[in-house]
């Protein structure tokens, strides 16, 4: 189990790196990256299933890889034997939806989005394979009461699925959360929350942007269970995960987490957000790097050599810079490609 | 040629046709589901979902908690994925606190992602009954300047039923503007007809007239139609065009009538300073402009909240006077 | 103190049968009562001073009428002897306050907002006298911002003066509620919020609105104090707001109150709300009519008589009966008296 | 008789315009005060507030939770109650979800109680720069829709500061709407200047013309400029005229320079429908048609979101080339 969380960890990370070069070249405008987020987002899409719902942001990759792609898959080579999987793949091709990804984050025709929307703004739906995907919109917290209607359809519908979605600890202060939340809870949607706690909103530490001990404690102010953990820690996550994902297919109702996390990076890349952290507490989230954490465990546990590590790093890595490439030699939208503003 | 169709409900009340369509869709279609405050066991402050907790059971029919974004965004995701609600603002006016989820997240989700989000929002205008600011406003302009959006007003009884059906079988998110004043004096015959399921542009004509073409809609139309009477009088025949759709947009049948009669007025609830009565201004002055003889007139509410007083609130509402001089000065 | 809190609560109790008999005959074309809320309200204006903020909404009548008069000057023969105040009275006369307030519910020229706007929501300062009352807007919520602002002005320069504000615990679901607070107690605002709990929120049960056990456990999500308080017992909710207060001016912060209320009457006059009431919910409330327990305590304590508590309630309705009279027979306001959209 | 005015600035940056304007108030007056997202030890997204921290304090100078209606609303209360705060929105678009407070708390609050609102919302807004659909907005119409509340949206360095310090003197709630991509591309030398405590309506000609009246605002009134230059090549002049405040509305220039040149355009980059430009053309077709020989065109955004991709997106900003097809058309 280990073993297939740091799979796809390492592939979200290599994803993330592979595009920081690129903001650093040029090659891309902006890049909110996840680095540091892998642990808590690759359990969380490791806890749903087919027919479940994924509401993300701009920190999720490691979500949206784990619920898109099956890493046997893509691996045959270095996964020879099945694994014990935690969940089964949605089925469908891994590469392409990577193929796809990529030309999202690109602003290419081939993306999800065709180049209307940026990076993780966009919806991916794949009925046949039970994919539902809804990205993000900009306004933050706005996404909370979308994925609980996205619950509540399944409530309507006499289905046993779940919605997750993430939220950063900075906006845990919109209005939205609390609406979102409040309602969930009221009708026992089959939703859950998780917030990414990463201590800063862009510049802004949390001591800025509330008061409580800990946003879990919300959640009795819902009524509704509010769990801290770990986030660093994949295991933790998913265990979490797992007894909420329990808990709202039996119709009992939203589960709100709370996630400790890293800030890794900047708000942005190139910002000088990160210049607002302290450095004693910036050397604190990197001496914790998640991707660090679990090599130590695998490779103390025996399961894999340091070797094997290298290998699905480099594996991972040629991977993405193979879609990357791809991707990138795909045509541009253009002004023919353009849609309308309402379905007809 | 007109066709003999048969008369569905004499006399039908602008508020009982409104509790029509809704029992009619909700009968027809199994994923429409409403939701709104105090909808379910009180039947809503106007009382027009009475009786629908019992027939269709507290799972399509929801009270929801005061939390209009949230609602708006609920409604969005479940939207998306398969139902059809309809959610009843309990007052237009607090669409405004969840203003965000239906300019950002619904009106663009199409055009961003290709996912219909099928959603109507009923929102209980208008003034006339000494409300005050905060139960009068007609905040049409907003979402209409809000691409993603189509938004109706219907001032017949016949075309409020008609226009809800075709709101919620639309694809996309539609904002109903139902004028409270006309809820129980407005009644129209409601015929047998195609229920079209794609709101579209439509530009009725009312009355017929060749001297001036008004342009109106939701109370302002009865408003018109009463004015329209005064000016026969003297001799002036007014062309009263109601547009229960306000977009999409249709104004082929206004240019055609500008052409008849050179002369165009408009006249509208919502305050003046970027009505929608300045994108029909602007429309015609630009693609009608030839066939004008006169300047584009605008009757509108002044550029301030409703007074709670009524005589405060009368003196702002276009009155008949304030048309027919409106008028009066166009042909001048 | 019971004394003084009971007169004021009974000024507050005439008030409303007086209107509530208007609209009855047609003279007024909406009510809402605040019959049921004056033990907590009177207690609220009671904790608050010259200079303090009050910000009201549409059951607080109490609260204003605590704040505006001084009831030992309009019934001087009643209380001939000072009695041991809780509070000192603002100054200023009284009487032309309750003229005034009368005006305003009957949409006067001479009314607060000079008929431009309905009930209570109006502004009244006299700077004279430290009276900033901010009445409110019709949407739910929004003023809980807004009393939070005027708690930012009083840090700003410096005062030790603190803003009340109520709101009902059927807004409390709104955006508003959660980013106010949360505003509020990250910059520790000298700020009061009261929740009116009278379990329905116009037809709408209080399961239907949040699935929490109580509302004051809400503040730990904000890291304030949040108590629960017999909201029909004024000493109980005086002593709660005292505490607040103390706190708010130390610089300590805002608190969350909970006060527990009845519903006595429909939402507002004349519709049918209360029919969504069990009867034996509703029998509950009418057996614990604040306005009966404090008579009934009074009496035992043998500080007042029968007698006593009839002619105050005589003088009190005779009082309002005038004032509304006065009020009745002011001009309406005319399209001349109309005012600017702009500040000039 | 131009008098001789000392040169503040010379060649200042827009966005250093922003900077000095607020630090000048702040200093002047003791109330203001600063609220938004990262704007105290950050200095902003956009860093106009750096070292204001420093000089300022964390009083006046407050970041706030990621909470825009609770930050509008908390800034109305104060500035009822005697500070003048101003707001950074991280990004124009972001209001949406403070909408409900702006629009009925703190415009309507002066006419409601007489209460002034002496309150500054500073807006980033505006397209061009790839930013995809909820960082590229022109919502301007939304305000100017609303009574109470007044708007500014100024093209230049000196305009952008003497409004910039007049907002902030007023004792209205002024949107000010400053244009991304105008930050670091506009400069113009600051002269010293009187600043009055209002917000008065202005319509200032940048370029003087006689073959037609061009009105726009923000980054579209430097287009129109520039389409100048290519028009005047072919032998027509236009007349540009800026409007760097939108609300009051001021059009007495405007209708001067329509009686010289007998043809009026508007250009803005905001969507189309219900957007300002159909007020302006509502206003002349109303007030000024007898002068016209031409139709009243708008060059707008047509009526979608922003796309993410730059191609598409600069296919939907009025474009030299198509302002002055449009021009061209209107004189046709
Ligand atoms: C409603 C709204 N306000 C402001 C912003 C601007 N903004 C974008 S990201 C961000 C910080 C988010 O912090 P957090 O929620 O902690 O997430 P993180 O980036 O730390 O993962 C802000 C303020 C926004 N996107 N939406
Ligand atoms: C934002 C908003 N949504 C809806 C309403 C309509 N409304 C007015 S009062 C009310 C119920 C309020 O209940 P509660 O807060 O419990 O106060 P109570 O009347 O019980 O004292 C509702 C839904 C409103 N005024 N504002
Ligand atoms: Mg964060
Ligand atoms: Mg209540």
């Amino acid at each position: 189990m280990l073993r297939e969380l740091h799979a796809y960890m390492r592939l979200t990370r290599e994803w993330d790196l592979r595009y920081e070069k690129m903001f650093k070249t040029g090659a891309l405008s902006k890049w909110y990256s996840s680095v540091g987020n892998e642990a808590t987002t690759v359990a969380c899409g490791s806890a749903i299933e087919k027919g479940d719902a994924l509401v993300s942001l701009h920190r999720d990759v490691g979500a949206i890889l784990r619920h898109y792609v099956n890493i046997e898959e893509l691996f045959p080579d270095i996964f020879p034997e099945k694994m014990s999987l935690v969940r089964q793949p949605l089925g469908g091709d891994s590469r392409d939806r990577l193929f796809r990804l990529a030309c999202q984050m690109l602003g290419r025709e081939h993306g999800f989005s065709r180049g209307h929307e940026r990076s993780y703004h966009y919806n991916h739906m794949e009925p046949d394979h039970g994919l539902i995907h809804l990205g993000m919109i900009s306004h933050l917290g706005s996404m909370i009461p979308v994925a609980a209607g996205a619950a509540l359809s399944f409530q309507q519908q006499g289905l046993d699925r779940v919605s997750i979605n993430f939220i950063g600890e900075g906006a845990t202060s919109t209005g939205d959360f609390h609406e979102g939340l409040n309602i969930a809870a009221v009708w026992k949607l089959p939703f859950i929350l998780v917030i990414e706690n990463n201590h800063w909103a862009f510049s802004t530490p949390t001591s800025q942007q509330y008061a409580c001990d800990n946003l879990a404690s919300r959640a009795l102010g819902y009524g509704i269970p509010g769990v801290e953990v770990d986030g660093n820690d994949p295991l933790a996550v998913l265990e979490v995960m797992q007894t909420a994902v329990k808990r709202a297919r039996a119709g009992e109702g939203p589960t709100l987490v709370e996630a400790h996390l890293g800030r890794h990076r900047g708000h942005s890349e190139g910002d000088d957000s990160l210049n607002q952290v302290p450095s004693d507490e910036l050397k604190g989230y990197l001496d914790n790097d998640p991707m660090d954490l679990i090599e130590a465990r695998l490779l103390s546990s025996g399961v894999v050599s340091r070797a094997w590590l290298q290998e699905i790093k480099e594996r991972s890595a040629n991977l993405i810079m193979e879609v990357v490439d791809e991707a990138m030699a795909m045509p541009e939208p253009t002004p023919n490609t353009d849609r309308n503003t309402y379905a007809d | 040629m007109p066709t003999e169709s048969k008369i569905l409900e004499e006399n039908l009340l602008y508020i009982d046709a409104l509790s029509l369509a809704l029992r009619d869709e909700m009968r027809e279609d199994p994923t429409v589901m409403l939701m709104g405050q105090d909808i379910a066991g009180h039947g809503g402050a106007f009382k027009i979902t009475r009786d629908f907790l019992e027939e269709f059971g507290d799972r399509r029919v929801r009270n929801t908690p005061i939390a209009e974004s949230g609602t708006v965004g609920i409604a969005t995701g479940a939207a998306i994925l398969g139902q059809r609600p309809v959610i009843e603002m309990q007052f237009a006016d607090f669409i405004t606190c969840g203003f965000n989820q239906l300019v950002n997240v619904a009106a663009k989700m199409y055009w961003r992602t290709e996912c219909s989000v099928p959603l109507v929002i009923r929102m209980p205008g208008g003034g006339g009954m000494g409300a005050g600011a905060f139960h009068s406003q007609n905040i049409e302009s907003w979402f209409l300047h809000s691409p993603g959006l189509k938004v109706v007003a219907p001032a017949f009884s016949d075309d409020a039923y008609r226009l809800l059906r075709s709101a919620i079988k639309d694809p996309n998110p539609v904002i109903y503007f139902e004028h409270k004043f006309l809820y129980r004096r407005e009644r129209s015959d409601l015929q047998e007809m195609q229920i079209p399921d794609r709101i579209e542009g439509e530009a009725n004509v009312r009355r017929e007239g060749h001297h001036l073409t008004s342009i109106s809609w939701g109370w302002m139309t009865h408003r018109a139609l009463e004015a329209a009477e005064v000016m026969e009088k003297e001799g002036i025949e007014i062309e009263v065009i109601d547009l229960p759709v306000l977009s999409p947009l249709d104004l082929s049948g206004i240019f055609k009538s500008i052409e008849k009669t050179e002369h165009a007025a408009i006249i509208h609830e919502a305050t003046r300073t970027a009505g929608f009565g300045a994108e029909l201004a602007a429309r015609i002055s630009d693609e009608a402009i030839w066939n004008l003889d006169g300047p584009i007139r605008r009757m509108t509410y002044p550029d301030s909240p409703s007074p709670f007083h009524k005589g405060l609130e009368a003196a702002r509402i276009p009155s008949v006077d304030v048309i027919c001089d409106g008028w009066r000065e166009v042909l001048a």
